[in-house]
C-alpha cells in the first residue's frame, strides 16, 4: 500500500460520491429548475429505467443499447405523466410534491403488482484496475464520466440549440414566449421528457451496481433533491455541479478523517450549514460574489 | 359575506369568524356543533377499536393544523413538520419515564412535549429566518433537520444512550433503561391524590384528544382572525410590503413557527401517550410528506378543511391497509385525482362552492353593494 | 357555509357507526373460528422478504383447515386467517396490531420483519394480553410472557458459524454492519463468538442505512487483510457493497446472517457479485431433506410465482403449525392455557428445516441451522449442517419463562461471563 | 431650503455585472414634494429599493434625518418614520380593507381604536365605506389609493411613492395628484418616483432626472421640462 494509492483512493471516492449525486439529480434539475415542479416520482422513473435496462439486457441487448432503451421508455412515461398530470402543477412546489408523491405510489405499487417484488440486476462491467497497491472498480469511473457527459450535454442543449433558447424563453416568461411563436406546451412536455429520460438512464446505470426492486428509486430521491436545492436557481445546471462538488467533497473528507457514518451525516450537516450561509443556493451565492467583485 | 354575518353572530363567535376561515355563518356553527357532539357521542355506539383509532386521527389532525398555520397562513413551506411531532413524542416519553414514579403524573411531560419542539423551532427558525431563507429552501432545510434527527435516533441502540431512566433504544423505540425503570406512562393529569389516568385505548383518552383538537382548532381560528392573523396573511402575501410598515418579518415568522412547532409537539406527546410507544421512523421522508398531503388535500388556507381532510384520509388509508397489496396504489390514485380535481384542496373548494350555492339559493347577493364595489364593477 | 363538509363528515360518522354496529354484531360468528391475525410488508421496501411469509401462513392454515380444523372446547374449529399489509411502515404496524386485537379479537397476532416493526406491533399486542409471534431471525433475548419467536436467534447462527469459519478459514475477521439495534446485537454476538472460538476482530464499524458508496471501507478492509469478513449489511443501499467489492477485487470470504435467507440476494444480483459468501440460515429452499423438498413443492403449488422459498416462508408456516399444536394440546384458545401448552416444549418433527422444538423456558426454538456458501454462478453449496442448535442464552443468565417472565430484552452484556469478550 | 430629510451620497449598485446605480448623489428637503424621473433603465427602481432598505447599495451611503441608515433593514427605517408604496399594487388582496389597515395601525394604536382610525384614513384617501370589502374586489384605482392609505396610516414623516399613477385613468390620476398635494400640505415630505411626465407636470414640484444610474439634471419642473438634454434622453430612450 503506497501513498499514491491512498491519494488516488481519495480522488476516486470523491468522483464516485459526485457521480452518485450528479446522476440522481441530473433529470430532476431540469424539472425542478425549469418548471418549478418537485417531482417525487423521479425515483420511479429511475426504477422504470432499471427494469427496462435489465429486461433488455437479459433478452440479449448489449448494455449500451439497454441503457438507451431505458432512457427512451422513461422519457415516454414522462411524456404521459406530463400530459395527464404535471402540466396542471407548474411552479406550485408543494402541490406538485403531493401529486407526484401520488404518482410515485401508483408507479412503484403498479410495478410491484405487475412484476413482483424484485428482479435480477445487471452485472457490473469492466473489472478493476490498481494504483499503488489499491484496486478500484472501473465502472464507478465510467459512471462519473457518463454523469459529466450527460450534464454537459444538457447544458449544451439548453445553451446552444434553438430548442434550448425556446425552452429558456418559455420558462422565463411563458406569455411572451408564446406571443413570439414558441409552442410553450410542447416545450414543457419536451423538457419533462428529457428530464425523465435522464432519470431512466441514471436508473439503468445504477441497475448495474444495485439491487432492483419496485422501490429502487425511493432511496435516491431525497438526496437528489437536497443536491438540487443546494445548487440554487440562479444557474440551475452550474448550481448542480457546485452542489455536487461541495457535498461530495465534505462527504469524502469526513468519511476518511472520521468514518463513513460521520461522512454520511456530514452531507446532511453540510446541506444544513450551506443553506444557512447561502440562503438561495450556491449558484446564487457565487453570482452575487462575482457581482460584488466586479463592482469594486 | 362577512359584512352580513358579522352583526348577526353572537359576540363570542365574532372573534372566531373572518375571511381567513371558511364557514362563518350561523348554519355552519350549528352543523359544527352537531359534528362535535356526534364525535363526542361516538364512543357510545362505536367499538373499542374505532374509538382508539379515532383518538389517533384527532392527534393527526392537530399535527395537520400545526402545518396549516405556517404553510396556509404565514406562507412558510416546511417539509419537516414531523420532526417537531417526533421531538415532542420523545420528550413526553423521556420526561414521563423519569417523573411518573416521583410525581405520579405526566402532565409535566406533556408540557415539555410541547415546549421542547418550540425551543428547537426557535433555534432552527432563528437561523433560517435571520439568514433570509425562503420558500423551498426552508422546506428542504427542515427536511434535512428531520432526517438528521432520525439518523441520530436510529443509532441510539447502545445502552449508553439513556437519559435518566429512559433508554432511547434506537430503531426499536424508546423504553425503560433498566428492569426497575417504568415504561412510557399513560397520560396522567392532576396532583397528588387527585389524578386521572387516560389510557390511550379508552374512552377517556378519546374525549381528551377530541377536546384537545377542538381547543386547538378554535384557538387557531381565533388567532388567524385576530390582528396577528392579519399580520401573518400580510407576511404571506407580501413580505417586503409588511416590513415597510415597521415589522420585523423574521420575528413574526419565527413566532408563528414556534407556535406551530409547539402544536406539533403537543400532538407528538399525545401520540406517545396514546400508544405508549415512540420510534425514530417518524423522522423519515414519508411521515413528513404525509402531513403535507393532509393539508394540501384539505386546502391549506382553511383550518376546517384541513381537519376534515386529515380525518378522512387517515380513515381511508387505514381501511385500505386491510385490502392488501393494492392499498397504496389506490391511495396514489386518490391523491392524484384529488389534486387534479381541486388543486386548492378538495374540502376548501367544496366549502367555497357550497358557500356560493347557499348565498344564491337565498337570492341575496353577498355584500350590500357599496359605492366602491359598484365603482369596481363599472371598470 | 361548510355544510357539505359537515354533512360528509356526518355521513362518514354514520358509516363509522354502522361499521361499528356490524363489528359489535360479528363476534358471535367469529367465536366459531380461531382467529390468526398477521401483519406483513406486502408493499414497500421489505415486501421482497415478507411476501413469502404470508405464503407460509396461508399454506399452514389451509393444511389445518383441510384436516378439519382443531378441536378446542370440545368442538372442531377452523382457523380464520386475517392478513394486513404493514406497508413497510412502523406506525402502520401499531395501528394494524390494534385492529387485530380489538376489532378482530385475534387469538394470536403474528407481525413484523424488522425490529422496529416487531416492537411497534408486539408492544401493542402484549399490553392487551394477547399472544404474539415474530417469525424470522431477530436479535433474540426478548423474555416476555406473551411473545414467542419461531426463527433462529444470533446465538444459534453466529456462535456455531463463526466457530466453523475460525477453524476452517482463519482467526482474523473484520465486521461491518448497519447502525441499528439488530446489527449492533449481531456485533456483540460476533465478539462473543470470536472470543469463544479464539478469533480476533481487526475492525468493527457501523453505517447508516443510506450508505451506498463503499470504496473507503473496501480500502480499509483490504488494509486489515482479514481471513474473512463478517457483514450485517441491511437494505437496498447497503447491499451495493457486494458488486462494488467484486469490482474492486476484494475477494476475501464473507460471512453474513442477513443475506440470502431473507432477501435471496443471490437471485437478484447478477453473478458473481456474491461469490464466496457464507450464510447460516435456519431454512432456505436449498436446505436438503424430504421435509424441505415437500414444503417447497407445496408452496410452489399454491403460489407458482414465488421467486424463492426463504426463511420467512418456513417460519411463518412453522409458527401457525406450532400454534395449532398448542391449541390442540390445551384444548382451548384461552390465552393462558395456550401459553402453558406452548411452554411444554411443543415440537414439530417435520418442519421444513428439520425438527423444530419450542423451548418453553426461553420462548425461542431449537432448530437446525445450516452453513451455505455462494458459488461463482450464485448456486448455493451446503458447507456444513451446523446441527440442532439450542437457544441457551436466556437460561444461561437465569431466566425461566415458565416461572417468571421479566418482560424485557436481554443482550450479550447481560451475561457477566462474556464481559471480557465485549470489552473494546 | 430647509435641512435635507433624506440624502444619498455616491451610491453604486451592481447586479450580476449590470450597473444599476453609478455614483448617484441626491438630497430631499424636509417638507417638499420631490419627483424623481428618468427613462426606462435609468435606475429609478433600484434607487427606490436602496432608499427603503430592501436592497443595500454596493458602495455609498444613505442618510435619513441626518442619521446614516445605509445598513438598516427596511422595518427599522419604517420605524424611523419612512413609509413607502410600491409600484405594483401593494395592499393585501386576501384581507378586507379594514384588516389591511390593521397591519400599519396595530403597531401604534390600541385594538379598540383601530376601526375608527381606519375609517378616517379611508375617508382621507376617498374610500369611505369599503371597510369590509375584500381588497381583491376593489378596482385598480381604489387599490392604489388604499395602498397609499396604508402608507400614510403609519403616520410617516417621509412618504416614498413608486409610480403612484401607473395604470390609472386620467380622472383617477388627477385625484391621486390632488391627494399627494393634500398630504404634503399636512406636513409630509413626499418623494414620487415616476416615469410618466404628464403626472409629474400636475405636481409642479422640484424634479430630479436620473440617467444611467446618475443624477442627470435637477430643478423646478418647468426648468426640467424645457431642458434640451432631458428631452434628448427621453426621446432617445423612446
Amino acid at each position: 500500500m503506497e501513498w499514491s494509492g491512498q491519494v488516488f483512493s481519495w480522488i476516486y471516492q470523491y468522483f464516485d460520491n459526485m457521480a452518485f449525486l450528479l446522476l440522481a439529480a441530473s433529470g430532476l434539475i431540469l424539472i425542478y429548475g425549469m418548471m418549478g415542479v418537485i417531482n417525487m416520482a423521479h425515483g420511479e422513473l429511475m426504477m422504470i429505467g432499471a427494469y427496462v435496462a435489465s429486461a433488455a439486457f437479459y433478452v440479449g441487448a448489449p448494455a449500451p443499447v439497454a441503457i438507451v432503451a431505458a432512457g427512451l421508455v422513461a422519457g415516454l412515461v414522462g411524456i404521459a405523466m406530463e400530459r395527464l398530470v404535471i402540466r396542471h402543477f407548474y411552479n406550485q412546489l408543494l402541490s406538485s410534491l403531493v401529486v407526484t408523491w401520488g404518482l410515485s405510489l401508483i408507479l412503484s405499487q403498479g410495478v410491484l403488482l405487475a412484476l413482483g417484488p424484485s428482479t435480477m440486476n445487471m452485472p457490473t462491467p469492466f473489472g478493476s484496475f490498481s494504483v499503488g497497491g489499491f484496486s478500484f472498480g472501473v465502472y464507478r469511473m465510467v459512471l462519473f464520466a457518463t454523469a459529466i457527459g450527460l450534464i454537459a450535454g444538457v447544458w449544451a442543449l439548453f445553451r446552444f440549440s434553438s430548442f434550448g433558447v425556446a425552452a429558456r424563453a418559455a420558462m422565463e416568461n411563458p406569455r411572451m414566449a408564446s406571443a413570439l411563436g414558441v409552442d410553450t406546451k410542447r416545450v414543457y412536455t419536451a423538457t419533462f421528457a428529457i428530464g425523465s429520460a435522464l432519470g431512466g438512464i441514471a436508473g439503468a446505470l445504477f441497475a448495474q451496481t444495485a439491487a432492483i426492486s419496485p422501490f429502487f428509486g425511493q432511496n435516491y430521491t431525497p438526496m437528489a433533491f437536497i443536491t438540487v436545492v443546494m445548487g440554487g436557481g440562479a444557474s440551475a445546471i452550474l448550481g448542480l455541479v457546485y452542489a455536487a462538488l461541495y457535498l461530495a467533497g465534505v462527504q469524502t473528507i469526513a468519511s476518511n478523517v472520521f468514518n463513513q457514518y460521520v461522512g454520511y451525516v456530514s452531507i446532511m450537516a453540510a446541506a444544513f450549514i450551506g443553506l444557512l450561509v447561502m440562503p438561495s443556493g450556491i449558484s446564487d451565492f457565487v453570482q452575487k460574489r462575482r457581482a460584488r467583485r466586479m463592482a469594486r | 359575506m362577512t359584512g352580513v354575518t358579522r352583526s348577526r353572530i353572537p359576540a363570542l363567535l365574532a372573534g372566531l369568524n373572518g375571511p381567513q376561515t371558511l364557514g362563518n355563518s350561523r348554519l355552519f356553527w350549528v352543523l359544527w356543533l352537531a359534528g362535535v357532539a356526534a364525535f363526542a357521542l361516538l364512543p357510545c355506539v362505536a367499538s373499542r377499536y374505532q374509538v382508539l383509532t379515532a383518538s389517533n386521527f384527532f392527534i393527526s389532525a392537530i399535527l395537520a393544523l400545526s402545518l396549516c398555520l405556517i404553510w396556509g397562513f404565514a406562507g412558510i413551506l416546511s417539509l419537516g413538520q414531523a420532526a417537531f411531532f417526533g421531538v415532542g413524542g420523545y420528550a413526553y416519553g423521556i420526561v414521563g419515564i423519569n417523573l411518573i414514579e416521583a410525581t405520579g403524573e405526566s402532565g409535566a411531560a406533556l408540557v415539555v412535549g410541547a415546549l421542547a419542539p418550540a425551543l428547537l423551532a426557535a433555534a432552527v427558525g432563528a437561523l433560517m429566518f435571520y439568514s433570509r431563507l425562503k420558500g423551498v429552501y426552508v422546506a428542504i432545510l427542515m427536511l434535512v433537520v428531520s432526517l438528521l434527527l432520525g439518523l441520530f435516533m436510529r443509532q441510539t441502540a447502545d445502552p449508553a444512550y439513556a437519559i435518566g431512566g429512559a433508554y432511547l433504544g434506537g430503531m426499536n423505540g424508546l423504553g425503560p433503561a433498566t428492569a426497575s425503570d417504568p415504561s412510557i406512562p399513560n397520560l396522567t393529569l392532576g396532583f397528588g391524590e387527585l389524578v386521572a389516568e387516560f389510557d390511550g385505548r379508552g374512552r377517556s383518552f378519546y374525549w381528551l384528544a377530541l377536546g384537545a383538537l377542538v381547543a386547538v382548532y378554535l384557538g387557531l381560528r381565533w388567532l388567524v382572525n385576530s390582528s396577528f392573523g392579519y399580520l401573518l396573511v400580510a407576511v404571506r402575501e407580501d413580505e417586503r410590503r409588511t416590513e415597510t410598515f415597521g415589522y420585523d418579518v423574521r420575528l413574526i415568522q419565527l413566532g408563528a413557527f414556534c407556535i406551530s412547532a409547539a402544536l406539533a409537539g403537543l400532538a407528538g406527546a399525545l401520540y406517545t401517550a396514546w400508544g405508549t410507544y415512540i420510534h425514530p421512523d417518524g423522522f423519515s421522508v414519508g411521515p413528513n410528506i404525509l402531513v403535507v398531503i393532509w393539508v394540501a388535500v384539505g386546502g391549506r388556507k382553511d383550518l376546517t378543511s384541513v381537519v376534515v381532510a386529515t380525518l378522512s384520509l387517515s380513515w381511508i388509508s387505514i381501511e385500505l391497509a386491510t385490502w392488501g397489496e393494492i392499498s397504496l396504489l389506490v391511495l396514489g390514485v386518490i391523491l392524484v385525482a384529488a389534486m387534479l380535481v381541486a388543486p386548492e384542496g378538495v374540502f376548501a373548494t367544496l366549502g367555497a362552492w357550497f358557500g356560493r350555492l347557499m348565498v344564491r339559493s337565498r337570492r341575496r347577493p353577498a355584500p350590500p353593494p357599496t359605492a366602491a364595489a359598484k365603482l369596481g364593477a363599472a371598470r | 357555509m361548510r355544510a357539505p363538509v359537515r354533512s360528509s363528515l356526518a355521513s362518514s360518522l354514520f358509516v363509522l357507526s354502522v361499521v361499528g354496529g356490524a363489528a359489535v354484531a360479528t363476534p358471535a360468528s367469529a367465536k366459531d373460528k380461531i382467529t390468526v391475525c398477521t401483519i406483513d410488508d406486502l408493499s414497500g421496501d421489505f415486501s421482497i422478504m415478507s411476501t413469502p411469509k404470508t405464503y407460509g401462513y396461508k399454506l399452514a392454515v389451509k393444511e389445518i383447515n383441510d384436516a378439519g380444523g382443531i378441536e378446542v372446547d370440545g368442538k372442531k374449529k377452523l382457523i380464520d386467517l386475517i392478513s394486513y399489509d404493514g406497508q413497510s411502515d412502523v406506525k402502520r404496524y401499531q395501528e394494524m396490531a390494534q385492529r387485530c386485537v380489538f376489532e378482530n379479537e385475534a387469538d394470536v397476532v403474528m407481525a413484523g420483519y424488522t425490529g422496529a416493526e416487531r416492537e411497534a406491533a408486539r408492544k401493542e399486542v402484549v399490553r392487551n394480553k394477547t399472544i404474539y409471534w415474530h417469525n424470522n431471525q431477530g436479535e433474540g433475548g426478548i423474555a416476555d410472557h406473551y411473545s414467542f419467536f419461531a426463527g433462529p436467534t444470533p446465538e444459534q447462527q453466529v456462535l456455531p458459524a463463526i466457530k466453523y469459519m475460525v477453524e476452517k478459514i482463519g482467526p482474523r475477521m473484520t465486521f461491518i454492519g448497519a447502525d441499528y439495534n439488530f446489527c449492533r446485537a449481531i456485533g456483540q454476538w460476533v465478539r462473543v463468538a470470536a472470543g469463544l472460538a479464539g478469533g480476533k476482530i481487526e475492525m468493527e464499524e457501523y453505517f447508516p442505512f443510506g450508505v451506498s458508496q463503499w470504496q473507503a471501507t473496501i480500502d480499509k478492509i483490504k488494509g486489515a487483510k482479514p481471513d474473512f469478513q463478517v457483514h450485517c449489511l441491511v437494505g437496498a443501499d447497503q447491499v451495493q457493497f457486494y458488486p462494488q467489492a467484486q469490482a474492486a477485487g476484494l475477494k476475501t470470504p464473507v460471512w453474513s446472517n442477513v443475506t440470502i435467507s431473507d432477501g435471496y440476494e443471490h437471485k437478484r444480483f447478477a453473478p458473481p457479485s456474491l461469490a464466496n459468501l457464507y450464510v447460516p440460515p435456519g431454512y432456505i429452499e436449498d436446505v436438503p431433506g424430504e421435509a424441505s423438498k415437500a414444503f417447497v413443492a407445496k408452496i410452489r403449488a399454491m403460489f407458482p410465482s414465488t421467486p424463492y422459498v426463504n426463511e420467512h416462508a418456513a417460519f411463518g408456516y412453522v409458527a401457525v403449525k406450532a400454534m395449532g399444536e398448542a391449541w390442540k394440546k390445551a384444548g382451548s384458545t384461552d390465552t393462558e392455557k395456550t401459553i402453558a401448552a406452548l411452554e411444554s416444549d411443543i415440537s414439530l418433527p417435520d418442519a421444513p428445516g428439520g425438527p423444530w422444538i419450542m423451548r418453553g423456558k426461553q420462548h425461542h426454538a431449537a432448530m437446525h441451522t445450516y452453513l451455505f456458501k455462494v458459488k461463482e454462478d450464485h448456486t448455493l453449496a451446503l458447507v456444513s449442517d451446523l446441527g440442532m442448535t439450542e437457544p441457551q442464552f436466556l437460561t444461561s443468565i437465569g431466566v425461566d419463562m415458565t416461572k417468571k417472565a421479566p418482560n424485557r430484552q436481554f443482550l450479550p452484556p447481560d451475561n457477566p461471563e462474556w464481559k471480557k469478550y465485549l470489552a473494546p | 431650503m430647509s435641512a435635507p430629510i433624506l440624502e444619498v451620497r455616491d451610491v453604486h449598485k451592481v447586479y450580476g455585472g449590470v450597473r444599476a446605480l453609478n455614483g448617484l448623489s441626491l438630497s430631499v428637503a424636509a417638507g417638499e414634494i420631490h419627483c424623481v424621473v428618468g427613462p426606462n433603465g435609468a435606475g429609478k427602481s433600484t434607487f427606490f429599493k436602496t432608499l427603503i432598505g430592501v436592497e443595500r447599495p454596493t458602495t455609498g451611503q444613505v442618510f435619513y434625518k441626518g442619521q446614516e441608515v445605509t445598513k438598516l433593514p427596511a422595518f427599522r427605517r419604517a420605524r424611523l418614520g419612512l413609509s413607502v408604496k410600491f409600484q405594483n399594487i401593494s395592499a393585501f388582496g386576501e384581507l378586507t380593507a379594514l384588516q389591511n389597515l390593521f397591519v400599519p395601525l396595530r403597531r401604534n394604536h390600541r385594538k379598540a381604536d383601530i376601526p375608527a382610525r381606519a375609517s378616517a384614513v379611508l375617508a382621507r384617501v376617498g374610500l369611505a365605506g369599503v371597510e369590509d370589502t375584500p381588497v381583491r374586489q376593489l378596482s385598480h384605482g381604489q387599490q392604489q389609493w388604499l395602498s397609499i392609505g396604508l402608507s400614510i396610516a403609519a403616520e410617516p414623516d417621509l412618504l416614498l411613492l413608486d409610480e403612484p399613477a401607473a395604470g390609472l385613468s386620467s380622472e383617477e390620476t388627477a385625484r391621486t395628484a390632488e391627494l399627494i398635494r393634500e398630504l404634503n400640505r399636512s406636513g409630509m415630505t413626499v418623494v414620487v418616483i415616476e416615469h410618466d411626465m404628464g403626472f409629474i407636470r400636475s405636481l409642479r414640484a422640484r424634479t430630479s432626472v436620473l440617467h444611467y444610474g446618475r443624477l442627470f439634471a435637477q430643478g423646478g419642473f418647468d426648468e426640467i421640462a424645457t431642458n434640451e438634454d432631458v428631452r434628448r434622453i427621453y426621446l432617445g430612450a423612446a
